[in-house]
């Protein structure tokens, strides 16, 4: 406590007049998923672009509209909401604030409104990469997903991994079986929410019982919990992997990046600050975003230190489907697949 | 001998004060210390967390100026926030209070549902619950059903309220016949609620047509509460004032009402009084429920519109907190709640305005509920009602015995 | 008190015969033929049992007709004004799990399920509703109502986690997770015993600020610097030679972390101390009759005091459970809810430690099991699987357990004129 | 030891329930507190006990002065007390409730209630007691719960024991056993101060009687002073102890009971084939040990209690099947024997507690909707009638005395026209002025032509009340006898011996005795009978 004064100057900024802003589903902006990572690309758009920021936080349904006209009150250029459940809500916002923008992550209206852009992402497709890749790396030819709630934005990354698994054993004359996730059901194992990580724990343990050895959990901070039960095996003898979601795990959860085989990357982050960037050069469009593995809006991480433990013909062949689905040549479906 | 009885004050009526007695004592002076020392602890707590006070502490010797204005005006700002946000401020006028009443209508009427439990005996922990499958089936018969005008609105407040008296009424069979406790039971209620509405969520019945998304069709404009133009205020607020002049009536001036109260606090009394006391506990508990439901309505056809898994938020918790906050009785739950939804709303602009932690608001708003809840302990700090202690008696006791 | 009695009621031989019927028609007649298998051993054991295999149907059809005949037995004593013994209740009741277990496996994707780990991954699950309901037991045996479990828990997990990253000592961590739960329970003490605020208000409250605190101090302080904040060192798994390698009991009993042989301890610490030593005695009778207590110079709100900060350390080390054992860092509301399961176990054990350890268990083992179910692939869908642990908590309390009658004085402030 | 206090005053709030008391116990000396209901008497020894703080005054033992802080401290100087309202825990066992503060332990704290088992029988020899240490004490009946409390005294070594209405719950016989042990217990050079109603004991047992009222002393006399002095002085009028009712008109039997039996949930017989009719115009008293069905009789009438067989009918309408409510509406007026557990909910306003019953009839309610005016006229008017002693009606019913709480249970139930008027207990922890009130009301309502049943252990009553006595034993009527019968015969009924047996032996015991003035009446009495004609066979 007995540091210098700092002069008494104004902040420097390139963009001072321009206000980005941010609200959260109630999952909050640690939530180790969407929120977190759009969240992160406007905190790095303050940065390079050093524009204001104003962020939101929602702890129930109730906030939304709340924060919505709290960001208005405070003349946000440009707000980006995060979550399906905030649809509606954004949609009340950008009617009442013509001349203002908007962007909502994971949700796309029926009907386009002009000054909202969706920000949605095809997870599937690079799920489906990992799901191969999955299924190459396992010794049991057991591989498990489970997520932390039903919902679509949870389950694309499961159908994704379904038919990577599927599409492995049908090329391979193989018979890898998938735990938690039966597709034509849509249905499966699910934690029944985000937050308690030692039931993701008792998850992927009965998953490593039941002879599974590459996990992926979809299921945000729960995912630790599957880390956590996947390093335990591997100290008593097994030999278990995990898929991570949403960012780089190998990066974001470095506790886990000896048993982190890959990642299903969905760049919220980029995204975000990318918008952010055009917005306040005064380039805004409400055309959707569509992250895929194209735009590399969706990707499959490294395998960082896997990477020599997978075949380099399992690593061509993942190069030949990623191919195959940017040209359109495989299409990957979901019931959740954006519109 | 001459009349020795000195005339005593009458007190005035005390429902359930038994149970309450401790937080009744203090009289309005006592509250508004004690809310008063709540936003001191509080303020000091958000300027101690504020950015930019911790930086000054950084130079505090050097220019102490600095931190103790920046202490100030964290503090000072944050409060400022949080009535701008919840009652007035200059660029939107009064709109914010009527924010307040929005955002207090689920929480009334859940907290009566929680208070009239409470008066029956009975410690209500789910009012989530309860909510969650009283807004369910609103919200069907709200965008499921198309009907005229009022009879759409009217069946939806009835369905929310019977879906509500469903699972309060329930639990009280069940406690009732088995005799199951009705905490346990509460509480698994409500997770079976929860889950039971994701399934629902999942399915076509209840998904937006469309939509993959687990979010329901928004309600026909006919189910849904008239609001006050330019804001979120709707009738239902109306309906929560209606419910709690209800819930007051029901308890002080109904048969009803007095048998609950009866075997709320004597069982025993009240069966040889002719109660029934299992119909009894059905029924308060159905009651509780339907006030749940009722706070389930206010949501999906007033705040809302729609119906989510999230519908309940935490609202059935905060409904413990406020109808215990008041006293169980009817207005102090109403009052309550008021107070409850001015946080809400006012917590959300000082999230905005200042950058206060939302969470940190959390810690605030349960400190002012502590010390507004514990007279005695603000009479302490403010010295009042100082008891002359006595001197220890060890000794003279030591000097006596044998 | 209540001076009203009744003949032995029709609850058990009706509960029976529907057992009965629904394991004869709907298990049996109208199940799957094909087998279950359970396998009993794990891999690390020192010698192999066979797997248990059940034919579907035919063996349900077998444990109906059993059903059927501990109902007509439970009839027949009914008609004498008896009530079915205990074990013939927890025979029944075992028979109906079985039976459910086979018409499920026997009807799944894959028809074979690990006994072993069902049940040593309910006891994973159960720990920290064990550490909770002590901390009920303890708090609420001297008539403090504790709904801070919650709380209590989080505040432990939080604090275990930062304090194990910090001083990369994992026992610093459990320690300082105990006094964390302390600090919890004492706010609880002070304002109910003391300022003689709502025992339910403050409880409600603490769960709301512990999760204030927690949630902002993750991420103002936590998330700024997670190597050094939150990678909190793990306790040690300690196996004990030869014993831990028996099939089934074995990884349960003898292969646990210092938490979970803790949690061994602690159950049979707090059963001791409250039924047999002169400190349980006096804390029972606190919680039974405060003024009777008092009259015989046991200073009741001290007494209350204490209990509930020992309570608080209970649930504080069970809370460290999570950061310590189970999860590699904390992260918001990781306790999720289970303070009130707990609570729920207390009363549902009758405010035994020995109850709320069973109940807590039969919780556990349940919440396992609808993994388990969901991972081999049963028809029903998920959410009503994920609703089977609380469902199957309803059915015990109201179905065979019924009334349970807590300390008398259990909520109500003591004051002296 | 020597006990005195000096100019004791406490205060609630601003109401003095004591004021400025003067109290001398000498060394071994059987003091006794005599007062109404409300008078001050237990505030004054919770005072002693330290459980109160006094607002003024002093404390001596042995002139030496004291304080306490609390009852521990008061222990700790010798002092026990038995309290009028049972400080015992009910689920603890008989051992548990004596060693509870005072145990003893083996190492580290074990309890070694081997110890304390032994000394309560030694305790026990010494007395007489027949306690089973290790009985849950909510099985127990009241009078061996009380003996406990002694226990609990004793084993302290209290010099001073205080005993607050110890009698009001015991049985006759119990209580001579009391009075006895007091006495032991005097010559073993303890003092005690002794709390009760019932004069004829309090002249029996004390050395110095000290009449309280209203918070104050009104003087100290010796055990000679004459009953009617006694009650005199404490109520500060004159008071007609003797009833002098005029004999009963009786009618037509209006109330009828056939074979009625009850079992309890553990499948024992608790009232077997019980059968007797009430007439209009008449008393019956229900006489016996407690604990011989007289519960289960009540409280089948009522139907808190199902009926394993038989009958109950009421103006020829049957009882049995019948809710609560029904039971009630059909003219049933109920004083149960417990008033704090089932006659009163102690919470509630006296106020309401006046309307327990009532509340949902006219014209305290019509439909659901209560009119809370007619229940506060009924207040004002019933607490004037019964003089229930209170400074607002709208306080809560626990804040009443003993005995006043009594007076609002009586005078709730005999507030309305009533078919049949069933009171256990009706006078218990009355003071003996307001027992001559509700004796009066009670015999109002014979003469109303009402059937009226009394249940009490109380002999006294009994005899001052009954018309005929019919005797539970065993949970079956022993016999039905006369109300003139003598204390000695329906003694001997009590303990089992038939009526026949024991008007013979009570004859051949006390041949100086009156002569024989009633014979039993035979069990199936169905017409009205004329109890000077209900011979035997
Ligand atoms: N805690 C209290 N608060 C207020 N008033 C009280 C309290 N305790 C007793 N009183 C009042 O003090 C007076 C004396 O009560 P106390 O219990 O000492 O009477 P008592 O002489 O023992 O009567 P009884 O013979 O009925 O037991 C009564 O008017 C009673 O209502
Ligand atoms: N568990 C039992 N087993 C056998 N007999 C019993 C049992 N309980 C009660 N009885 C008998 O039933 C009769 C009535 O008992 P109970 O104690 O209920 O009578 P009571 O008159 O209501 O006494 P109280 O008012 O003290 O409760 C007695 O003869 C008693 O011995
Ligand atoms: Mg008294
Ligand atoms: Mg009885």
């Amino acid at each position: 406590a007995c540091g210098a004064a700092p002069e008494e100057t104004a902040p420097k900024a390139e963009n001072p007049d321009y206000t980005g802003c941010i609200v959260s589903d109630s999952g909050g902006f640690d939530d180790q998923s969407f929120n977190e990572s759009s969240y992160r690309g406007l905190k790095n758009a303050e940065k390079d672009l050093g524009i204001k920021m104003q962020e939101a936080e929602s702890k129930s349904n109730a906030d939304f509209a709340t924060n919505l006209q709290g960001m208005m009150n405070n003349n946000c250029d440009l707000t980006v909401t995060i979550g399906f459940l905030l649809g509606d809500a954004t949609k009340k916002a950008a009617e009442e604030n013509p001349d203002k923008h908007f962007a909502i992550v994971d949700f796309q209206y029926d009907e386009p409104i002009k000054n909202i852009k969706p920000m949605i992402y095809d997870t599937a497709q690079a799920a489906y990469l990992a799901g191969y890749a999955a299924a190459a790396s396992s010794e049991t030819g057991t591989v498990a997903t489970f997520g932390g709630i039903k919902i679509p934005t949870v389950t694309i990354f499961m159908d994704g991994f379904a038919d990577g698994v599927a599409k492995f054993n049908e090329d391979k004359g193989k018979d890898v079986k998938l735990l938690g996730w039966d597709k034509d059901k849509q249905d499966g194992t699910f934690t029944g929410d985000f937050e308690k990580q030692d039931k993701g724990k008792q998850v992927t343990s009965n998953f490593i019982a039941s002879g599974a050895d590459v996990i992926m959990p979809v299921a945000g901070p729960v995912g630790k919990g599957a880390g956590a039960a996947v390093k335990e095996a591997n100290t008593g003898g097994k030999d278990a992997k995990l898929v991570w979601v949403d960012s780089d795990g190998y990066l974001t959860a470095p506790d886990y990046k000896d048993v982190m085989l890959t990642s299903v990357i969905k760049t919220m982050d980029k995204a975000v600050e990318d918008l952010v960037t055009a917005d306040s050069k005064g380039e805004f469009d409400s055309t959707p975003y569509i992250g895929t593995l194209e735009n590399e809006g969706v990707a499959l991480a490294p395998f960082h230190d896997f990477d020599s433990k997978v075949s380099d013909e399992t690593k061509s062949e993942i190069e030949a489907l990623k191919a195959q689905i940017i040209s359109g040549e495989l299409k990957v479906e979901s019931p959740s697949s954006p519109k | 001998m001459s009349e020795i009885k000195a005339p005593v004050l009458p007190d005035p009526k005390k429902p359930g004060n038994d149970l309450f007695k401790s937080i009744t004592q203090g009289p309005g002076l006592v509250s508004v210390l004690g809310v008063i020392v709540a936003l001191v602890i509080g303020g000091l707590l958000i300027a101690i967390t504020d950015e930019k006070v911790g930086e000054a502490a950084g130079y505090l010797f050097a220019r102490p100026s600095d931190f103790f204005s920046a202490l100030w005006s964290a503090g000072t700002e944050s409060y400022v926030a949080l009535f701008n946000g919840s009652i007035y401020n200059s660029s939107q006028g009064f709109a914010p209070l009527l924010e307040t009443l929005t955002v207090s209508t689920p929480l009334i009427c859940a907290g009566l549902g929680v208070a009239l439990a409470f008066r029956a005996g009975m410690f209500n922990i789910g009012a989530q619950g309860q909510l969650i499958i009283g807004a369910t089936m609103a919200a069907y018969v709200g965008f499921a059903w198309h009907l005229p005008v009022v009879v759409h609105l009217l069946l939806v407040i009835v369905f929310g309220l019977l879906g509500g008296a469903l699972w309060g009424g329930l639990v009280g069979l069940l406690k009732a016949r088995t005799g199951a406790h009705e905490v346990i039971l509460t509480i698994m209620f409500n997770y079976v609620a929860l889950y039971l509405l994701d399934f629902l969520m999942n399915t076509e019945a209840f998904r937006r047509p469309g939509e993959t998304n687990p979010i329901s069709p928004i309600l026909d404009a006919n189910a849904i509460f008239p609001s006050l133009p330019g804001s979120r205020l709707h009738l239902g607020f109306l309906m929560a004032i209606l419910l709690t002049i209800g819930v007051a009536w029901l308890l002080n001036r109904s048969t009803i009402g007095f048998e609950f109260r009866a075997v709320g606090h004597n069982p025993d009394a009240a069966r040889t009084a002719g109660v029934n006391v299992a119909r009894s506990t059905i029924l308060a508990m159905a009651f509780a429920g339907a006030l749940a439901g009722a706070a389930g309505v206010a949501q999906v056809a007033g705040t809302e519109k729609v119906l989510t898994a999230g519908v309940a938020g935490s609202l059935g918790f905060d409904a413990i907190t406020v109808a215990l906050l008041g006293r169980s009785t009817p207005w102090g739950t109403f009052f309550a709640g008021l107070l409850f939804g001015a946080f809400r709303a006012g917590a959300v602009n000082m999230q905005i305005t200042t950058g206060t932690p939302i969470d940190i608001v959390l810690v605030v708003q349960s400190l002012i509920v502590l010390f507004i809840a514990a007279p005695p302990l603000v009479k302490a700090i403010f010295g009042l009602n100082r008891k002359k202690k006595r001197t220890s008696a060890t000794e003279s006791i030591k000097a006596g015995a044998k | 008190m209540s001076a009203i009695s009744v003949l032995p009621s029709k609850k058990t031989p009706i509960i029976f015969s529907v057992l009965a019927v629904i394991v004869l028609v709907s298990f049996g007649l109208l199940g799957n033929s094909q087998t279950a298998s359970f396998s009993l051993t794990s891999a690390g054991d020192a010698f192999s049992l066979p797997d248990l295999v059940f034919p579907g149907r035919a063996s349900n059809i077998v444990i109906g007709v059993l059903l059927a005949a501990l109902a007509a037995y439970s009839w027949m004593l009914r008609a004498k004004g008896r009530v079915l013994p205990v074990w013939a209740v927890a025979v029944g009741a075992v028979l109906f799990v079985l039976a459910f277990l086979i018409w499920v496996v026997s009807g799944a994707n894959i028809n074979s399920i690990s006994l072993a780990s069902l049940l040593a991954g309910g006891v994973v699950l159960a720990v920290p509703l064990v550490f909770g309901s002590l901390s009920g037991v303890l708090s609420e045996r001297s008539g403090v109502v504790n709904i801070a479990i919650e709380g209590q828990l989080l505040g432990g997990a939080f604090t275990a986690a930062i304090v194990a990253s910090v001083t990369q000592n994992a026992f610093a961590g459990l320690v300082a997770a105990g006094i964390a739960g302390a600090v919890v329970s004492l706010v609880l003490a002070l304002f109910s015993i003391k300022y003689l605020v709502n025992q339910i208000i403050v409880g409600v409250v603490l769960n709301v600020l512990v999760s204030g605190i927690t949630g902002f101090l993750f991420t103002t302080v936590m998330q700024e610097d997670p190597e050094l904040y939150n990678s909190p060192v793990h306790l040690p798994t300690i196996a004990i030679p030869g014993l831990s390698a028996i099939p089934v009991i074995g990884p349960i009993l003898f292969k646990q972390s210092v938490i979970g042989y803790l949690m061994y301890i602690a159950v049979f610490l707090v059963w001791f101390g409250l039924y047999k030593t002169r400190w349980g005695l006096r804390v029972r009778a606190v919680g039974e009759h405060p003024k009777a207590a008092d009259t015989l110079g046991i200073k009741v709100n001290r007494t209350r005091f204490w209990n509930v900060t020992l309570g608080g350390i209970v649930a504080g080390i069970g809370g460290s459970f999570f950061t310590l054992v189970a999860i590699d860092s904390f992260t918001k509301e990781i306790s999720g809810g289970r303070g009130f399961i707990a609570l729920a176990a207390v009363i549902f054990g009758r405010w035994n430690p020995l109850g709320a350890f069973a109940a807590a268990l039969l919780f556990g083992f349940a919440d396992n099991l609808q993994v388990m179910l969901t991972i081999i692939g049963t028809p029903v869908p998920s959410q009503f699987m994920a609703m089977m642990p609380y469902l199957v908590t309803i059915f015990a309390v109201a179905g065979l357990v019924g009334r349970s009658r807590g300390p008398a004085a259990v909520g109500d402030p003591y004051v002296k004129e | 030891m020597k006990l005195e206090l000096r100019g004791i005053s406490k205060a609630f709030g601003s109401f003095y329930a004591n004021k400025d008391i003067d109290l001398v116990v000498d060394d071994a000396e059987i003091h006794c507190l005599l007062g109404e209901n409300g008078a001050g008497k237990s505030t004054l020894m919770n005072v002693l006990y330290g459980l109160y703080q006094p607002t003024e005054g002093q404390i001596l033992l042995d002139g030496k002065p004291v304080e306490f802080n609390g009852p521990g401290d008061a222990m700790a100087a010798g002092i026990g007390m038995v309290h009028q309202h049972f400080m015992l825990i009910p689920v603890f066992t008989v051992a548990e409730n004596i060693a509870l503060g005072a145990e003893a332990t083996k190492a580290a704290g074990v309890l070694d209630l081997q110890v304390t088992r032994k000394k309560i029988r030694e305790i026990s020899d010494r007395y007489g007691f027949d306690v089973d240490p290790d009985a849950l004490v909510e099985d127990l009946p009241v009078g061996v719960q009380q003996r406990v409390e002694i226990i609990k005294a004793l084993v302290r070594d209290a010099k001073v024991l205080i005993l607050d209405e110890p009698t009001a719950v015991l049985t006759p016989q119990e209580t001579d056993e009391l009075l006895e042990i007091m006495r032991q217990l005097k010559a073993n050079g303890t003092s005690i101060v002794f709390i009760s109603h019932k004069l004829r004991e309090v002249r029996a047992v004390s050395d110095v009687i000290t009449v309280i009222r209203r918070g104050q002393v009104i003087d100290s006399v010796g055990a000679e002073t004459s009953t009617t002095e006694l009650a005199n002085l404490m109520v500060g009028r004159a008071v007609e102890l003797n009833l002098n009712k005029e004999p009963a008109t009786p009618g037509a039997a209006r109330f009828q009971v056939r074979e009625l039996s009850v079992v309890n949930e553990l499948g024992a017989t608790t009232l077997d084939a019980v059968s007797f009719d009430i007439h209009e115009g008449e008393i019956l008293a229900v006489a016996g040990v407690q604990g011989n069905g007289q519960t289960e009789l009540t409280e089948a009438i009522l139907g808190t209690q199902p009926v394993a067989a038989g009958s109950i009918s009421l103006d020829g309408t049957e009882l049995v099947g019948k809710s609560v409510k029904q039971v009630l509406r059909s003219g049933l007026g109920f004083v149960p024997e417990d008033r704090s557990v089932h006659g009163l909910v102690s919470q509630f306003t006296i106020e309401e507690n006046l309307v327990l019953d009532l509340y949902d009839r006219p014209p305290f309610a019509k439909g659901i909707s209560m009119n809370l005016g007619e229940v506060k006229k009924n207040a004002t008017k019933q607490i004037a009638d019964f003089d229930v002693r209170t400074d607002n009606q709208l306080n809560p019913a626990s804040s009443l005395s003993g005995g006043n709480q009594q007076k609002v249970v009586m005078a709730r139930e005999l507030s309305r026209d009533l078919k049949l008027f069933i009171a256990s207990q009706p006078t218990r922890g009355v003071d003996v002025g307001s027992i001559e009130f509700l004796h009066r009301r009670i015999v109002a309502e014979r003469d109303k032509g009402t059937p009226v049943m009394i249940v009490s252990t109380e002999l006294d009553e009994v005899m001052e009340l009954a018309d005929r006595i019919a005797v539970l034993y065993k949970g079956r009527v022993n016999g039905i006898v006369p109300g003139n019968t003598s204390r000695e015969v329906l003694g001997l009924m009590m303990a089992g011996v038939s009526a026949e047996e024991a008007f013979a032996q009570a004859d051949f015991a006390t041949s100086a005795n009156e002569p024989v003035e009633a014979q039993p009446v035979p069990l199936e009495t169905t017409e009205p009978t004329d109890t000077q004609e209900g011979e035997a066979q």
